[in-house]
């Protein structure tokens, strides 16, 4: 499957992709709108300075242990592999967040349920809105094997 | 009758099994059997539920709705497998039938252990807090005024308090123990933890247990006084295991399983909170009664069942509970150095022992626990790490640059 | 000194009410323009050091930010002008001599823009690429050897070393050192997709970089850094730089901090010390001295090379070319005043040399009126911006062109010209790690490639609107040009009509 | 006045019409059957051009160059004939009969003379004789006023005027004259110089060349050729189509087939999915000669002693069928005016883009003629 990968050789550490997805996923069609004045919260986070930085996000394990341990079955694979939250069934137990080991699952804003990367097929981006503002290419939507 | 696959139970772990078996074998008869009348639904989303924060709908969705139909499963509800028949490989059911199995699994799950108290018998409103109908049950029983006493602040008996904290009058807890989960908390995590939960109104008697229920009071070891409407017992769980036992099978606290979650019976294999399975910290074999281990279990033993392989050999104990919006997560045991910091009700403590991460409490610090808990499962030595900057906080900068290219960059 | 202050030439102008406050252009900026300001709790400007590059223009996800021409202005004078003041009172203030880089931005005459391109009308076909095939393959190299038959009167096939390009486009010498590793990885790999060749530069050849051998020019200049035998057989051409249409008669200048690892590897010289590239070689005093490096440089390479010198486009350009044709080179490379530089003095960049268009037209014609435009391919560089520059260039006499500033603004470049900083936002001029991996060569080597296939496409429309299918029966085909407002004399030298004739 | 080609270097593209006709057991055929055959495509000329090339007509002189003059006026005469008489020996020297028709006017002075080298002037020369011969008619040409020698091979000549071509045909008596090979052009320039020297054929020595097209990679070619001491003066295809084959055939002795693979060379995309050794053969010879690809749309017949080559151009946008009829060749623009000769046809072809079509003599009949190819 397509999965977003994150080549930190090419990370210029300058956070553009966390905005881009907190404008993804802010439902509203003006980035200004959506962003200004706001402290957001994007399902991908970069760590590291402008020596080293890298983008983290979910990898949509194939055999993922959010899923496994997801006590409501709010987490699942769909049919294409990408691993999906249904915040209507998440009671916001958080075990996901003790099993994800990458660190690619967070609190929702209000801390009610989780939220993870989606790949954006929740939204209206069309693609992975942090790999289209990427300007390095340092986080790639693609098949790999 | 005969199944390629009988599963008795019908939770979490018969979801691994089915899914397990179904990675391998598509054309395999599965039957599930459980004394149960729903759908399966994790149990701990009772106390959710009670609280509000999910439906009865919601929960019994915890698969798809064709899940049983789309992996070709016969789903027998209110049924109880009575006996299993090792020579025969069939199980006998509640109402006298009988069924052949190629493959059987044990999800039998565990009961509400209600130890012996007097005048227990007496009280008319009496739960404990394990199944969706004891749920509904309590629900029932309660109101606004209820004065509800918990026996029990152990992860059960809390998160029932949490779930009835807004249908019910008043809450007591009372253990046994000097501090409230005991099982997952040290002392200073888990009277953080306490502190938070009285603000809600919940009255702690600690070191202390019921002497005696009589007349809608219960008198206390300590001869202080509880005034009741309802009582929870809800002081632990005893695994179900006399079908494995009477079949033969080796049974210590909970049923024996090797790395691949056979019995010591023939083509029986037992999965979830009635069975034991290996905490890889420890090395010792134990029943971890978690969901998650439940599904992981379940999930070897079906493709185990079905001719794959799969070693289930990677458990710990792991946690993550919330109270009133409090959340802590917790893994692995604490035997060994620890570091802690403490910043208000924030708290981390990171154990660590043999140049390995054994196991973490947080609480209200929780972001990106899993990345501990890696540490914990994969054993990462830490002197492969920056262990100073984990410690700060779980990060993927702490790992080597390879580590890193193959977590952001490989097919996971 | 305070009196020496002056107020910035750009600006950066932020619209507060579409900033975001995503810092992204404080992080993007190496000149430190852009910072937060937590007391004032927004995003704040400081333009002294802005340098244009649009770097923080183009990566605000709001477009908040742009650059603008500040207005500020001494008093107007249309002698004394503003950069005249300026440069004045910033060398009185310092002593030194002005540096600079890219090509001459001054306003001497373009003459691409004042040649106009034939097409077919009625009498002749015009040809539609998209159904007949369109030929820009070339080879460059010596064509004047004499046809050899086997004693079955068969023709031996054998020629002279040659290049072999599917389009007419190199891309130009750019060292590595004044440019950044991952900007020669994307030429290199762009010129490997693409069936064409990039040219090391002076800067030697880095190891990694050998597996492109087939699609590199290795450059020998009067540094000689880097030249060894395994590098002289490395490329597919060895090119010996006399001279560099941004600074004709003067050498090159690398800083000792510029010279870090991998670059005093490759250059072979001690890390920290200035790469001094002498502004003559000094065992070139005269065209017999270019004769025998020539043949020095043939006899390393077995003489399986073609061997390219490039010279700067100067005054007597067509008499230093019949030299070069006749001292037994292969192709000969001209740079004209505009070409690029990674720094050079001001003065000399925009005072010396002339336009590429003019001296071609003269080599062109003078090798012919020789009888010797086959002994050598010409190749122009210097300013080549667009197909049809490549085209007009090729009608002129050209064998095929030397891009480096389209390569360089195809990578992100925006001609701030501030390469002489080595703080190039763009991650090219520079060789900070941070800023150079701003260029991933991935996205580096696409736009190059994309670029070059462009134009290719464009050329071969406008070949076959003049009914033309191969490029070689373009080259030299002057009535396929027109000028337009020209003089006589400039028609002349270019060799064609003006517009209407 | 009427422009002259060349005049004020102003290029003159033209369409026009050709045909062909070759007996390769050197039948000697009668000049009126070329007439008409190219009647019959006078749609495809305006009036402004025609003429022909005949091969074998003067077998009592095929071992003498005949030079066909037109002279403006008797002193343009009186100056060529002294630098004939100072460079050649006249051996024979006569007015070309023409008949007066109307619609042939302002025709010049037309002399033919039957000349060899003088002996002593090409020794000095240090030159081959043809190279020779080719270097007195371009001095004639370029450098002196009032003449022009348009055709100056052995036992062949060329006849053109201002006019349709069946016309000049008849203003030319051609009807008197017999051959083993005829070319034919009706001419239709798009600019109007109406010069009698820019009719076609174009010839030098016994080549001569008729050519329907307009070539694109004119300037090209003539800027190359130029180098090889060629003076494109009447900046026409046919003319540097003529130097070119003169250049490759003559100077560089490549085949007819190898010339064919220069002019009209294969796209590489062909070249590169052929076999060795034709591959690298022909990638040598058209990166060799790459500035002699000829691109633009041209059919045209090269006439030479003993043969006859049809050459189209590679993208084959200008149209030339082949006919055959025992041992007679036909080919032309249209099929027509192989036709109104010959309705029965034995074969009718249309060759492809840059293939060349090659007759010649069979050895007999080559004898016969005494060529020397």
């Amino acid at each position: 499957m397509k999965r977003i990968y994150v080549n930190e050789e090419w990370c210029l550490g300058c956070h553009l992709c966390e905005y881009q997805c907190a404008f993804a996923n802010s439902g509203m069609d003006d980035m200004v709108k959506a962003l200004k004045g706001k402290t957001i919260h994007p399902r991908i986070k970069v760590e590291g300075d402008n020596k080293i930085s890298f983008a983290v996000n979910c990898r949509h394990c194939s055999d993922a242990r959010c899923v496994k341990g997801c006590i409501s079955g709010a987490l699942s694979r769909d049919k294409d592999g990408v691993v999906v939250i249904d915040t209507d069934k998440c009671v916001g137990c958080f075990t996901c967040i003790l099993s994800c080991p990458y660190g690619a699952i967070m609190p929702s804003s209000d801390h009610s349920v989780v939220q993870k990367c989606q790949l954006c097929m929740d939204n209206a981006s069309g693609e992975p809105a942090c790999v289209k503002g990427c300007p390095n290419r340092a986080i790639v939507y693609e098949e790999r094997i | 009758m005969k199944y390629d696959y009988l599963i008795i139970g019908n939770s979490i772990a018969a979801v691994g099994c089915i899914e397990g078996i179904r990675e391998n074998d598509n054309e395999g008869s599965i039957c599930v059997v459980t004394d149960e009348n729903y759908r399966v639904y994790g149990r701990p989303l009772i106390s959710y539920y009670l609280w509000n924060k999910t439906t009865e709908k919601k929960m019994l969705s915890y698969r798809p709705d064709n899940f049983y139909k789309k992996n070709d499963v016969e789903l027998m509800l209110g049924t109880r497998a009575e006996k299993i028949n090792t020579e025969k490989k069939t199980v006998s059911l509640s109402g006298g039938s009988e069924i052949g199995y190629g493959k059987l699994l044990i999800a039998a799950g565990s009961s509400p252990f209600v130890p012996p108290m007097k005048g227990l018998d007496g009280v008319e409103k009496k739960f404990s807090f394990m199944t969706l109908d004891d749920a509904k049950a309590l629900a029932e029983a309660i109101d606004k005024d209820s004065r509800v006493l918990i026996v029990g602040a152990g992860l059960i008996g809390l998160k029932c308090a949490e779930g009835i904290s807004d249908r019910a009058g008043s809450l007591t807890v009372v253990d046994l123990a000097n501090r409230i989960l005991p099982s997952i908390l040290d002392e200073k995590g888990s009277a953080i933890v306490r502190k938070h939960i009285e603000r809600r109104g919940v009255k702690f008697y600690l070191n202390d247990s019921v002497a005696e229920f009589k007349d809608g009071t219960a008198t206390l070891a300590s001869g202080k006084k509880i005034d009741y409407d309802a009582v929870v017992i809800a002081v632990g769980v005893r695994p179900n295991t006399a079908l494995a036992a009477d079949a033969g099978g080796e049974v210590n606290r909970g049923i024996a399983t090797d790395l691949k979650c056979a019995t010591t019976i023939p083509d029986v294999y037992a999965a979830g909170d009635c069975a034991e399975c290996l905490n890889s910290i420890t090395g010792k074999s134990q029943v971890l009664a978690l969901l998650p281990n439940a599904y992981m279990m379940g999930h070897a033993a079906g493709v185990n069942m079905s001719g794959g392989e799969e070693l289930y050999d990677d458990a710990i104990p792991m946690n993550a509970i919330g109270f009133w919006g409090l959340h802590i997560i917790t893994a692995g045991d604490y035997e060994g150095e620890a570091y802690v910091k403490r910043e208000g009700i924030k708290y981390k403590k990171l154990v660590t022992a043999d140049n390995n991460l054994r196991g973490f409490i947080l609480i209200d610090d929780i972001e990106r626990a899993g990345i501990y808990t890696r540490l914990v499962r994969e054993k990462t030595p830490l002197d492969e790490i920056d262990f100073e900057a984990i410690k700060e906080r779980p990060q993927e900068m702490a790992f080597s640059r390879a580590v890193r290219k193959d977590d952001l960059g490989g097919v996971k | 000194m305070l009196r020496d202050y002056l107020y910035p030439e750009y600006e950066a102008v932020r619209n507060s009410d579409l900033c975001i406050g995503c810092r992204a252009c404080e992080r993007q900026c190496s000149n430190e323009v852009h910072r937060y300001d937590s007391d004032l709790g927004k995003m704040v400007s400081d333009s002294t050091n802005c340098v244009d590059c649009q770097r923080c223009v183009c990566l605000c996800p709001t477009h908040a930010l742009k650059i603008v021409k500040s207005d500020h202005t001494f008093k107007l004078n249309a002698n004394w002008t503003q950069e005249a003041i300026t440069d004045v009172i910033r060398q009185a203030g310092t002593g030194a001599v002005l540096l600079s880089a890219m090509g001459n931005p001054k306003e001497y005459p373009v003459y691409w823009d004042k040649m106009l391109i034939n097409a077919s009308q009625v009498t002749n076909p015009s040809i539609d690429p998209l159904r007949e095939p369109m030929e820009t393959k070339t080879y460059l190299g010596k064509k004047s050897e004499e046809i050899q038959r086997d004693r079955n009167g068969n023709i031996i096939p054998e020629t002279s070393p040659q290049l072999e390009l599917e389009t007419p486009i190199m891309f130009s010498a750019m060292s590595y050192g004044s440019i950044s590793y991952n900007a020669h990885k994307s030429l290199a790999t762009a010129a490997e997709e693409l069936g064409i060749l990039y040219n090391t530069g002076e800067g030697g050849l880095h190891e990694d970089f050998y597996q492109y051998g087939p699609n590199t020019i290795v450059q020998v200049a009067s540094g000689r850094f880097g030249v060894h035998e395994d590098y002289l057989n490395a490329g597919a051409a060895i090119e010996i730089k006399m001279g560099q249409g941004a600074k004709p008669g003067i050498g090159g200048h690398l800083p000792g901090e510029k010279i870090v690892d991998d670059i005093s590897k490759t250059r072979m010289i001690p890390e920290g010390t200035d790469a001094i590239s002498p502004a003559p070689h000094h065992d070139i005093y005269s065209i017999e001295d270019l004769r025998q490096l020539v043949f020095s440089l043939k006899e390393a390479s077995d003489y399986k090379k073609p061997v390219i010198v490039k010279i700067a486009a100067v005054h007597n350009v067509a008499a230093i070319a019949s030299g070069i044709a006749r001292s037994g080179a292969d192709i000969i490379a001209i740079d004209g005043y505009r070409g690029g530089t990674g720094a050079a003095p001001k003065r000399i960049r925009d005072n010396v040399g002339i336009p590429i268009e003019l001296a071609l037209a003269s080599v062109d014609q003078r090798l012919r009126d020789e009888g010797i435009r086959d002994e050598v391919s010409v190749v122009v560089g210097g300013s080549i911006r667009s197909s049809a520059d490549v085209v007009k260039a090729i009608a002129l006499g050209a064998d095929a062109v030397y891009i480096a500033t389209s390569a360089l603004i195809a990578m992100g470049c925006h001609l701030c010209r501030s390469c002489q900083a080595g703080k190039c936002n763009w991650g090219i001029a520079t060789q900070v790690p941070e800023l150079v991996k701003r260029l991933n060569p991935a996205d580096g080597k696409e736009r190059l490639v994309n670029l070059v296939r462009a134009w290719t496409h464009e050329i071969k429309e406008m070949m076959g609107g003049m009914g033309i299918n191969s490029i070689e029966a373009l080259r030299g085909n002057r009535l396929m040009l027109r000028g337009i407002g020209l003089t006589n004399k400039e028609l002349e030298i270019l060799g064609i009509k003006h517009a209407g004739e | 006045m009427l422009l002259r080609e060349g005049e004020n270097g102003n290029r003159i593209p033209a369409g026009c019409a050709i045909s062909g006709i070759f007996s390769k057991s050197g039948t000697r055929i009668n000049g009126k059957q070329i007439i008409d055959s190219i009647s019959v495509m006078h749609d495809r000329s305006n009036g402004l051009g025609g003429g022909f090339a005949g091969y074998g007509i003067y077998p009592e002189y095929k071992n003498q160059y005949a030079f066909h003059v037109f002279y403006e006026t008797n002193e343009a005469k009186e100056i060529c004939e002294r630098y004939l008489d100072r460079h050649f020996d006249v051996i024979n020297l006569s007015k070309i009969p023409i008949r007066r028709i109307p619609e042939i006017k302002d025709e010049p002075l037309i002399w033919r003379y039957f000349v060899d080298p003088l002996r002593t002037r090409l020794a000095a020369s240090q030159l081959d004789e043809k190279e020779y011969v080719v270097r007195c008619v371009n001095r004639i040409n370029t450098k002196l006023d009032g003449c022009y020698v348009f055709s100056c091979g052995k036992n062949m000549g060329v006849f053109k005027a201002v006019g349709f071509p069946e016309d000049v045909g008849r203003f030319y008596r051609l009807n008197e004259y017999d051959g083993y090979c005829w070319t034919a052009h009706g001419r239709y320039p798009t600019n109007t110089p109406g010069w009698w020297g820019g009719a076609h054929p174009f010839a030098m020595l016994d080549y001569s060349i008729v050519h329907n097209g307009e070539i694109s990679s004119y300037d090209a070619n003539r800027r190359f050729i130029e180098m090889y001491g060629y003076k494109c003066n009447l900046l026409t295809d046919t003319e540097v189509i003529t130097y070119i084959t003169d250049y490759l055939l003559r100077k560089q002795k490549l085949s007819l087939e190898e010339m064919a693979s220069v002019v009209a060379a294969p796209f590489w995309s062909t070249i590169d999915h052929m076999e060795e050794p034709e591959k690298s053969r022909l990638k040598f010879l058209r990166n060799k000669f790459s500035s002699l690809l000829i691109t633009g749309p041209f059919s045209i017949l090269l006439g030479f002693t003993g043969g006859m080559m049809a050459l189209n151009d590679r993208l084959k946008l200008r149209s030339m069928v082949v006919g055959e009829k025992d041992d007679m060749v036909y080919i032309a623009s249209e099929e027509c005016a192989m036709r109104v000769i010959e309705p029965n046809l034995d074969t009718i072809w249309s060759p492809r883009g840059g293939e060349p079509v090659i007759v010649r003599l069979y050895d007999e009949a080559m004898e016969e003629i005494g060529g020397d190819e």
